[in-house]
This record gives C-alpha cells, structure tokens and sequence, in this order.
C-alpha cells in the first residue's frame, strides 16, 4: 500500500496546469498559442478528472486476468474519455477557423483583428 | 512526397498499425481499449501515410465522399443499437444473455471470452468506424486547404 | 400512445440525432427529400414535446432511466444511488423544451429559402439538427456531466453555425471567439463537476442535491458553476463575445443562439435552486444574480443605442433583455429562505422572470429574422444605408412592429405582461431595481423606433426600388413566432397558468425533483 | 499596462481559488466510492463486459458516449463544413 500523501500532489498538479492556461489565455495574443492554452487546460481537468479515481494500490478495473486486491474507480476513466475526445474534436475546429483566419488575414495575432481584440 | 526509403517503410507499416488499431477494437471490451482509442491508433497510420506521400496521392484512394459515408453508417450503427433496446428502454443492453455476446463470463479474475459484453463489442466496432472515417476525413481536409487542394 | 409518452424524453433527444445523421446520406438524394425530412423531423419533435407537456402538467415528473431494465427504476436494486444516467423533466425543462422546439421548426422554415442559395446546405442542416439535440439534451438531462456533454454538443455546433459565411473574414472570427470562449465555460464547468464528484460520488443532480453540505469545496464549485455560465449566457462583465458572434451569423442561426444562451441561463437557475436548493446561502447568490441582472440591463442597452449595425444592436438588446429575466429570478431566490416574502413577491418575481424567457424567446428571434430577411434583400447590415423598405417589405414590417413593440413592454403585447409583473414585485423588494427596469424600458422603445425609422420609413432609396418581399418559407418562419406572440398577447393568463406556473413550482418545489429520484429507496 | 495588471490580478485570484479547492479533497488515492463500487461489483453480471471502463463507457453511461460520438461529428461536419464554403470563395474572386 502507498504512504498516505498530506498534500495532494497530483491534484495541485493539475490545478497549477489549469493555472498555466490561464496565464496563456490571459497573456498570449498569437491564437496558436491561444489554442494551446486550451489544450493545456484541458488536460489539467483530464488530469484531475482521472486523478480522483485513483485508489492506493489498486489495479485497473478490468477482469481479465486481474490479480487480486482492489480496482481503481472505473467511472472517472470513463468521463476523462469522453472528455478526451470531445476535446479533440474541439482543437480540430478551432484549428480549421485559424486556418480560415490566416487565409483572410494573413496573420495569426489577435490584436491585429477588429474583432478578436479584447 | 518523401524519399523512396520512407515511403516503401511507411507501405509495409501501415498493415500493422491497421492490424493493432482492430486488435484494439475488437478486443475493447476484454483488455484495455476500445473504438476510440483503436480508432485513434488507425488514424495514426492514415497520418504516416499522409506524411510520406502527399495529399495529393492519399485523395486518390481515401475519398472524401467515402469517409463521409462511413462516418454516418458507423453514427447510424450507434444509434441504431441504442434505439434497438427501446422495446425495454433506450440504450439498454439487450444482447446480454442472447447466443450473440451474450455469454456472462465468471465472477472476478478469468482469462476472458470474446463472445462477451452483450452490444458493448458492436458498439465499439461502429465507434471504430465512425473514428476512423471521421479523424482520417478532418486531417485529410485540413492537408488538402492547406495545399490549396479541392475538397469536395 | 402510451409507449411513445413513456419513451418522449429520450425520442426527443433522439430523433434528431438520428435524422442528422441521416442527413449526409439523403443530402445526395437532392435538396427538397432533405428539407423535408428535416421540417417533419422537427414537426414530430414539437408534437412529441406537446404530448409530454400535457402528460407533466396531469402527472408531474418525468423519470426516464436509460439503459436501466424500466425507464422509472431511478435506484437499481442493492444500490442507495442512481447508477445510470436519468434524463428528469419537470415542469421548467418542459417549459423551456417547449420554447425551444417552436423556434428551432421557426428558424428551421425561415432557412428554407434564407440559405437556399449557398452552398454546404446538407451540412447546414444536419449542424441545425445536432444543436437542436444538444440544447434538448442540456434541458431535459438530470445528470451533470451529461449536461456538460449537451453543452458542447451545442456550443461546438452553434461555433460552425456561426462561421457559415466563411467568404467574411469576420464571420469567422466571431465562430472562434465563440468556441474559444466555449471551451474555456465547458472546462470549468467540467472542473467544477469533478468537484463534486470527488466529494460525494455521484452525478446525478437529484441525488447530490440530497446529501449536498454547502461545504467549502462546494462553494467552490458553486462558483465555477456560475462563472462559467455566466460567460456562456453572455451577462455583462463577461458580455463582450456576444455581439460579436451573434452579429456575424445567418439571422436564423443567431435566432437559435439566443435559444442556446437561454439554456446556458437554464443550467444557472437549476444549479441555483435545485442543486444547491436546500442549503444555499439564497440571499446572498441572489442578490449576485440581480446586480448581474441590473448591470446587463443597463449596460446592454446603453450599448445598443450607439450601434449601427442591425444584427449587432439587436445582440445588445438581447443582453439587456436576458438582464430582466436575472433580476426577476434572482429576487425570488434572494427570498427562497422567507416563506411570507416569497408567497407575498418572490414568486411573483419568478413568474415574471420565466415568463419574459418566454416572451424573449418568441419576440427576440423573430426581429432577428426580420433583420436577416432585411439581410436577404439588401445584402447589408448597417442600418445607415437602408431606407425606405417599408414600401415594399409590408409584411416584414408588420412582423417588426410586432416584434418592436413586444420588445418595448407596449401595453396589449406580451412583453409588458412580463415587464410588469417584475416590476411590481421587483418594486416591493427594493424600488431602486424596479426605477432602472423601467428606465431601462423606456430607452429600448426609443431604440427600436430609431431602427425602424431609419430602415422602413422614409423616402424608397434608389437601389432598393426592386427590391421584393422575402419569399414564403421566410414569412412563415417568421409567422409562427407572431403568431405565437399575438396568442400570448391575447391569453397571458392562459399562459401563465399552464406554462409559466408550472415551471416555477418546479424551481421552488426541489424535493419534488429530488423524490423523482430518490423517491423509490425504503 | 492597466490591461496586464487586471490579468494578473484575475490569475491570481484563480490560481489561487483552484489551489485552495484542490487541497480541500479527500486524500489521493482515498476516494468515496458508493457509486463505483457498485458498478465494480456487478458490471460483469450486468453488461457481461470483462473492461468495467468499457462496460461504464458503452453501457451505464452509453448516453454519454453517444453524446461523444456526435461531438465528433459535429465537429468533422463542422471543419468539413468550413473548409467547403471557403473553395467557392476563391473561385468566385
């Protein structure tokens, strides 16, 4: 079994990356970078999504095989996947709309369009 | 289009990367995995592909109008096996106990049995496809408009 | 009959999913087995809501477990918590289920000819379809995280949606504020969901609501809750998206997002009052709620008055407008834990506020529509360059002033049925907020009297004297929403006895909800 | 300069408020588990699926996945939707 953690590291992991995203989102102008903001803060929710279902010692819920003791929680897994690819699906439309800004613009910093700045 | 070095690798790669990423599908529901991540794996291969040759070739054998098509059939398959089960209620498993999936494998540890898992096996064979289609359809687009390529 | 009450929720969900999945496939056939399936998917969709309105109004909730072996077995057995997901309707989804049908048929009939010349319809119309099932789904579900998942459903939707003109530049620009902003709302939503998650292991809405301690931790994702739909919703610190993306898009699109923005304001008062119902610090969010609600009224329309752009100052007064339903909403929740307040003006301010929802969803669409059959014939927005119109576009004008004078709060229309039942019982709650809805009134009459002087009356301008009225399908479109304007105008006791009543029970009342789903443990 | 002192501002106070949220958990690797448990117990009598995720993902929680799968849709309709209508722009120009 696992030594019982006081501070917990893995959630403040994923609070700190969600914070970083949010510097980027913040901060950065360039819409690529913008767009990774996101993905960054996506993955700081998947993170702390999957972390919350993790039990000391346990092994991945799945009964093929599996060897004695317990199964980490199985429901978490399944929202990250979800979440997981809705996320994909919208990194892959804002990537198309940048694409399509480039091509109209020629430029992919926020400030210069009327409309993004702000 | 790269080197002939890679494109001949990339022809025999692509055969077991296709082969895993179904491993992964059909096998969804015994280890680890399932449509989306083995539709994922496969549309991995479909990006070395669309490295080593170019856009331009991958259109000739990928098209567009197919992977539409596929990607609605592997939604309609979807939804299809939810709506089946609404003689009891929506979404329900109703393949659980029938000779098709049906078998219930023993409690606990065992070495599993693919003829298990009621729809949860045809639900990850249609999300495979949908995946598949879909993903291999959004990389291909997005290669073909930044090459100033047609897209239907 | 009996079979397709019980399975409506889900049907109603379902069926256009299916049908835009279809879509793609009959698309190839041709255009017109395409719209046809399209407007019958969505008739069928709005008989189906109607049905289980009449069957809320006789028998209360509606459980519909999916996947479970009978739709109303909320708890399996051996288990003290819902296991699956539940899609609950009560009167309030139902209200807005009702809402939402009628104008996406509306906006549905207006698109027929409205896009009739652009290319990429069949995708157009399976998007319209996917949003409808999203926004049906974040209305009807009775599980967070599946809310999460309609959320996106509908925002990613909406994002294409809006970007349809991709030939503009600002088109879309505005789809990716729109989904940028989108993103963002839907992960802290996710992250607050998590929160609970950790806490009590669970997520479905009737079940948390049951064991909810008001801890700390659930302050925290009380906040994150609200944060992130206040930005969907478009309320004022955070307003600044909403033209923006409104303005760029096809008039029957941007009809539909107000829709959207409705939901995402739905999603704010279940979380308010049933979630957080029984332990909520209710004086305290409420009074938040009606300083947001104030703030977006005043600011909105200040912003209105200076645009010049038709589509853009109509986005401003949808803000403005959203403000009133805040602060109607937001008085009776500031008094939900003051029994004499709330039976003598809480409820009052309820009904005021989830009757202007109604009343906006049926005005604010339609003169979105008449901005965009405008669009239609004259191919610009900008209000300086129209004139005139009125000469030719009778019955545009007609469905306008309909719309303007319901948005004004003019005595025989609906809007100042709603209008002013917030503000009497606003007035009794503190008459500092009733003076500034007044005011705030009075300013969106004088507006829209601008706007249609300078886009209907006055002298035919040269380059619109062959401009012709907007075809059939766009007048019907625009037609179901009069009409249902006028019946609401006519009957706003009719209304607001079997619709609007029902819907705020359904707030007030949350062990109802809460026996919905726990009702079956011994 | 005013506009950089508000967003930092604004980080912090998030920063801040996430940190304080996330120390509030249970202990990692302690979770409740009610709910889990249960579907730990009987997914296999229930779905007959050896994967519990597979058997939370495809069947106590299928709706979600279905909402999933259209997101994905959505989403390819969309790009495909996109990069369709800018072809005849520049065919018209």
């Amino acid at each position: 079994m696992m030594e019982y953690i006081p501070l917990n590291f893995p959630f403040l992991a994923a609070a700190l990356l969600v914070g970083i995203s949010f510097y980027i989102l913040i901060f950065k102008r360039n819409l690529i970078k913008l767009i990774m903001g996101i993905a960054i803060l996506a993955s700081g929710v998947n993170l702390f999504l999957v972390a919350l279902g993790y039990r000391a010692g346990g092994n991945a819920p799945i009964y093929t095989d599996v060897p004695e003791g317990p199964m980490v929680l199985p429901v978490p897994q399944a929202l990250t996947l979800t979440s997981i690819v809705i996320n994909v699906a919208v990194l892959a439309l804002m990537l198309t709309m940048v694409i399509l800004i480039y091509r109209h613009t020629g430029d992919i910093d926020s400030k210069k369009s009327r409309i993004l700045k702000g | 289009m790269l080197s002939k070095i890679v494109r001949t690798a990339a022809n025999q790669l692509i055969v077991f990367i296709v082969i895993f990423g179904l491993y992964v599908i059909a096998h969804g529901h015994l280890t680890p995995g399932g449509g989306f991540q083995g539709g994922a794996v496969i549309v991995s291969g479909v990006v070395m592909l669309l490295v080593a040759f170019s856009s331009k070739e991958l259109k000739k054998s990928l098209r567009e109008r197919t992977l539409s098509i596929m990607e609605s059939s592997g939604a309609l398959i979807l939804i299809g096996l939810c709506l089946a089960g609404i003689g009891t209620v929506f979404a329900y498993n109703f393949l659980v106990g029938t000779p098709i999936f049906g078998h219930i494998p023993p409690a606990g540890s065992n070495p599993g049995d693919i003829w298990t898992g009621g729809v949860v096996p045809l639900m990850n064979l249609a999300v495979g496809l949908k995946v598949i289609a879909g993903l291999s359809a959004v990389v291909l687009a997005m290669a073909l408009f930044s090459s100033g390529e047609e897209i239907e | 009959m009996d079979k397709l009450l019980t399975h409506s929720p889900i049907l109603i969900i379902a069926i256009p999913l299916l049908v835009a999945f279809l879509t793609p496939l009959i698309g190839r056939a041709g255009g017109k087995a395409r719209n046809t399936l399209v407007i019958a998917s969505l008739a069928f969709v709005e008989f189906l809501v109607i049905i289980l309105a009449r069957d809320i109004h006789l028998n209360g909730i509606h459980i519909y477990t999916l996947g479970a072996i009978a739709p109303d077995l909320a708890l399996p057995g051996g288990a003290m918590m819902p296991i699956r997901i539940i899609l609950e309707v009560d009167g309030m989804s139902i209200f807005m289920g009702i809402i939402w049908a009628t104008v996406a048929l509306a906006a549905a009939t207006f698109s027929l000819s409205h896009m009739a010349r652009e290319t990429g319809q069949t995708r157009f119309y399976t998007l319209l379809l996917l949003m409808v099932a999203g926004c049906f789904g974040m209305i009807f579900t009775g599980d967070l995280f599946n809310l999460f998942v309609f959320l996106e459903i509908a925002s990613i939707s909406g994002a294409a949606l809006i970007a349809f003109r991709t030939r503009f530049a600002d088109a879309v620009e505005g789809g990716f504020k729109y989904i940028v902003i989108s993103a963002v709302a839907g992960l802290m939503f996710l992250f607050g969901v998590g929160l609970l998650y950790a806490q009590y292991n669970s997520l479905n809405i009737g079940f948390l609501a049951s064991v909810m301690q008001y801890s700390m931790l659930d302050k925290i994702a009380l906040t994150l809750f609200l944060m992130s739909l206040t930005i969907k919703t478009g309320m004022v610190p955070l307003h600044m998206w909403y033209p923006d993306s409104y303005t760029v898009a096809p008039a029957n699109v941007t009809a539909m997002l107000v829709i959207t923005s409705h939901a995402c304001m739905y999603a704010v008062f279940r979380i308010c009052f049933t979630l957080y119902g029984g332990v909520l610090d209710a004086s305290v969010v409420g009074w938040i709620i009606v300083i947001i609600g104030l703030l977006t009224m005043f600011v909105g329309v200040t912003m209105a008055v200076f645009q010049t752009d038709v589509m853009r100052f109509m986005s401003y007064h949808a803000i403005s407008q959203m403000g009133y339903m805040w602060m109607g909403v937001g008085v009776g929740l500031a008094v939900l834990g003051n029994p004499g307040a709330l039976a003598a003006y809480g409820r009052d301010a309820i009904n005021g506020g989830i009757f202007h929802i109604l009343n906006h969803a049926m005005y604010k669409p339609l003169l979105f529509m008449t901005a965009g059959a405008l669009f239609h014939r004259t191919a610009t927005r900008d209000l300086n360059k129209m004139g005139g119109l009125g000469h030719n576009m009778k019955f545009t004008l007609i469905l306008y002033i309909i719309g303007a004078l319901s948005i004004a709060g003019i005595p025989p229309l609906n809007g100042f049925a709603s209008k002013f039942l917030i503000y009497e019982s606003v007035y009794q709650f503190n008459p500092v907020l009733a003076v500034v809805a007044m005011l705030v009134s009075i300013i969106t009459l004088a507006s829209f009297t601008k706007a249609f002087q300078s886009a209907f009356t006055g002298p035919q301008l040269p380059e619109y004297k062959n401009v012709k009225e907007v075809p059939k399908p766009m007048l019907i479109g625009m037609g179901i929403l009069a009409a249902a304007i006028i019946f609401t105008s006519i009957f706003p006791g009719l209304v607001v006895e079997h619709i609007v009543n029902p819907a705020t029970d359904a707030l007030i009342n949350q062990s109802a909800y809460v026996n919905g789903i726990m009702g079956g443990t011994p | 300069m005013k506009r950089q002192v508000t967003g930092l501002i604004v980080l912090l106070v998030v920063v801040a408020f996430l940190v304080l949220g996330v120390m509030l958990i249970h202990p990692f690797g302690y979770p409740p588990s009610d709910m889990d448990d249960y579907i730990i117990e009987n997914a296999q009598e229930q779905t007959g699926s050896n994967n519990v995720v597979t058997s939370v993902v495809f069947d106590y929680r299928l709706v979600d996945t279905l909402g999933e799968a259209t997101i994905l849709f959505t989403a390819v309709t969309g790009v495909l939707l996109l990069l369709r209508a800018s072809k005849r722009r520049e065919e018209s120009s």
